[in-house]
């Protein structure tokens, strides 16, 4: 069923190069990573009501991916009625990894793609955790 | 070869824990290993900076509650970054291009150790054991002295709001400010600083103690974007940092006049300083016009 | 006597649309006027701050021309401004253009190729058009240097 | 056009830029890529292929893309003189009316 994928919605600005790594480690945790146990969804149709979307925000699990510390991503899915999971900041990942900053908007470079990579490495594992707590809810055990 | 006799305070070695730069590709790197060995032969503890890297878990009691030195060989500071990235506080910080250049040596390209570098180290370890004993920590004032509310004005250019305080601050052109109470001062960045240079990822704070001049650095900015220096509005001594804005630099971006403050500065001329400053009013008409120049140069229009 | 003053750039907006192809073409294409053909004309707007409230966005669409440019006929971009700012000056839905174009392939939301980029160029030029109409129409002024 | 200034001064009339150190410079050309003002120029096929091409365009009391240079090869003015230099010029243009 739909709503046992883990949502991951990055806050998908096109101002800043932050947003693109936010979005790529999107893409590279539904797409290589966990495609059977996640899936994302346009933030700007579920800002604008779109029910389908809206139906698998609140029903379901998200993680939100931040560009910058104005927290756009997670502020639209509140607003939308669904309440994330966990939310990231690209730019806390950049503290930590000072020397793999992003190049550009339309193109993050070889240092945008490493930081791509350790973002949706943490992303994997959360979603495992996130999809295995609902497992065992399910189960009636381990969750109380 | 006479000795001199130095009678100033003494930390006890064996407190210290000297975290230096390993750098192979230059005399300087291999100069902060020697000045670290020589260090340790005084009864520092010398921490590994690659064992360090690749395990800190192994250091981790070493490190707590002593006194860090960190030996940086060049501007690059790879010693104190990693410091930075494990949240070390650091009591001490040493650059041996730097040390070196205001005794009149030139550290070289070659990564052999010469003479001339070799024998500046007994006098830069000597100097570096006579740090003073950590101080009680600063009084930063009364609570809420700093505190009370402000109100911006604002301008737009194209999507851009700029804010500055209607009153009660003072700027220099490098667009870093100061907020003044009694006899000290806050200072920090502008609005159109943070929102120029992007999100804030690291802020370096002056070293508490340090005397600054009006322009000299007061601490340093990274961002996801950039690196920029904050430039003092004021002289006098540095008597306090944020520490909440060294533990989440994006306060800068959130409130950078406010709780996004970065130095507190015990002042010794003011009324000179205020002579190259603008206040509120002034740095309003001043930001407009360089905001829209440059945000037209920005954008090739 | 008060001057009318014109607004000198065009606000173009994009919408976010990362789960779709034709979403990244919009967005890339928006960027790529901005950065390459209507440098210091054109102000690419930001949807999720838009959305959020945040920052001079939705006030600076009321003033300046508005193109939308969205991924599909849901048009969130051109809703959503209608919404916040008022009505959009013109309006472009990629997934009509591909199909105008007669482009049948599948693309990559993800891994925008060679084919990617063509489109997202051309579309980018649709785009230019776009403003160029609102220059010779007089909506936009465009400043000497 | 009036001229740009720094402090009530004419830009032009403070000497506040970096200075290259060719027996250092490696030309990795990292101040160039950092600096967002347009202070320096590449110059392929020259013997110096990296110059101070602007020098009016580097903000003043600004040294961070001295930092960014490994060689330690950029040299700026000092501050204090820079200082004195303006208060000096300010009064001067005071007088001067």
């Amino acid at each position: 069923m739909d709503n046992k994928k883990v949502y991951i919605i990055p806050c998908s600005g096109i101002g800043k190069a932050t947003a693109s790594v936010g979005r790529d480690a999107t893409y590279k945790v539904i797409e290589d990573k966990r495609p059977e146990t996640s899936d994302t969804l346009c933030l700007s149709l579920l800002t604008m009501g779109d029910e389908e979307t809206v139906e698998k925000v609140q029903g379901g699990k998200v993680i939100t991916i931040e560009g910058c510390a104005k927290d756009c991503a997670r502020k639209n899915v509140e607003a939308s009625g669904g309440s994330p999971d966990i939310s990231h900041r690209v730019h806390d990942y950049l503290k930590e990894h000072r020397d793999l900053k992003p190049e550009s908007v339309l193109d993050i470079g070889s240092e945008g793609r490493k930081l791509v990579k350790i973002i949706a490495d943490d992303i994997a594992e959360e979603i495992d955790e996130l999809t295995h707590e609902s497992g065992s809810c399910d189960r009636g055990g381990g969750c109380d | 070869m006479a000795k001199m006799v130095d009678n100033r305070p003494r930390e006890n070695p064996a407190d210290i824990v000297v975290l230096p730069c390993s750098g192979l590709d230059k005399e300087a790197g291999s100069a902060s290993r020697e000045l670290a060995l020589l260090l340790s032969e005084k009864g520092a503890y010398v921490v590994c900076p690659v064992l360090y890297q690749r395990s800190p878990k192994r250091y981790e009691k070493k490190l707590a509650g002593v006194r860090l030195v960190i030996i940086d060989g060049c501007k690059t500071g790879c010693a104190s970054k990693l410091a930075a990235e494990r949240g070390l506080k650091i009591a001490k910080k040493t650059t041996v291009t730097e040390a070196a250049k205001t005794r009149g040596v030139k550290a070289g390209k070659k990564p052999r150790l010469g003479d001339a570098l070799r024998n500046l180290l007994p006098a830069l370890a000597e100097e570096i054991l006579t740090i003073e004993p950590p101080k009680a920590p600063v009084a930063v004032g009364k609570p809420g002295a700093f505190g009370g509310p402000i109100t911006c004005r604002e301008f737009n250019v194209d999507k851009f709001v700029f804010r500055v305080p209607e009153s009660g601050y003072f700027f220099n052109e490098n667009d870093c400010w100061a907020r003044v109470e009694g006899t000290r001062a806050r200072v920090g960045v502008s609005d159109y600083v943070q929102q120029s240079a992007s999100d804030m990822i690291f802020f370096e704070p002056p070293e508490i103690g340090t005397e600054v001049s009006i322009f000299d650095e007061v601490g340093s900015l990274e961002t996801t974007k950039t690196a920029l220096d904050i430039i003092s509005p004021v002289s006098g001594k540095v008597v306090a940092v944020n520490r909440e804005v060294v533990e989440a630099p994006e306060l800068i971006n959130q409130d950078p006049y406010e709780r996004g403050w970065t130095a507190e500065i015990e002042l010794t001329d003011f009324e000179g300083d205020r002579e190259l400053l603008m206040d509120s009013p002034a740095y309003f008409d001043y930001l407009k016009q360089k905001a829209e120049r440059e945000h037209k140069e920005l954008y090739g229009g | 006597m008060e001057m009318e003053v014109r607004p000198t750039r065009v606000g173009v907006i994009s919408c976010s649309g990362e789960a779709e192809p034709e979403g990244t073409i919009a967005r890339n294409a928006v960027r790529l006027v901005m950065e390459k053909y209507k440098p210091g004309l054109v102000v690419s707007l930001c949807l999720p701050l838009y959305l959020a409230g945040v920052g001079g966005e939705r006030d600076f669409a009321k003033k300046a021309p508005v193109i939308a440019v969205d991924g599909c006929e849901k048009s969130c971009a051109r809703l959503a401004t209608e919404k916040y700012s008022g009505e959009v000056e013109s309006w472009l839905d990629v997934r009509d253009l591909l199909k105008q174009w007669g482009v049948t392939d599948k693309l990559s939301r993800s891994h925008p190729g060679k084919l990617e980029g063509e489109l997202t160029d051309r579309v980018a030029k649709e785009i230019v058009k776009l403003v160029d109409r609102l220059v010779e129409e007089g909506k936009v002024e465009v400043e000497s240097r | 056009m009036s001229e740009d200034t720094f402090m009530g001064v004419p830009r032009s009339k403070i000497p506040w830029c970096p200075t290259i150190d060719y027996e250092k410079c490696d030309y990795c050309m990292e101040c160039d890529e950092f600096c967002p003002h347009g202070v320096f120029e590449r110059r392929e096929g020259e013997e110096k292929r990296l110059v101070v091409a602007h020098p009016e365009n580097c903000v003043v009391f600004c040294k961070a893309c001295g930092k960014t240079c490994d060689p330690d090869a950029l040299a700026f003015p000092d501050k204090k003189e820079t200082t004195e230099l303006i208060k000096r010029l300010r009064e001067d243009g005071k007088d001067g009316g």
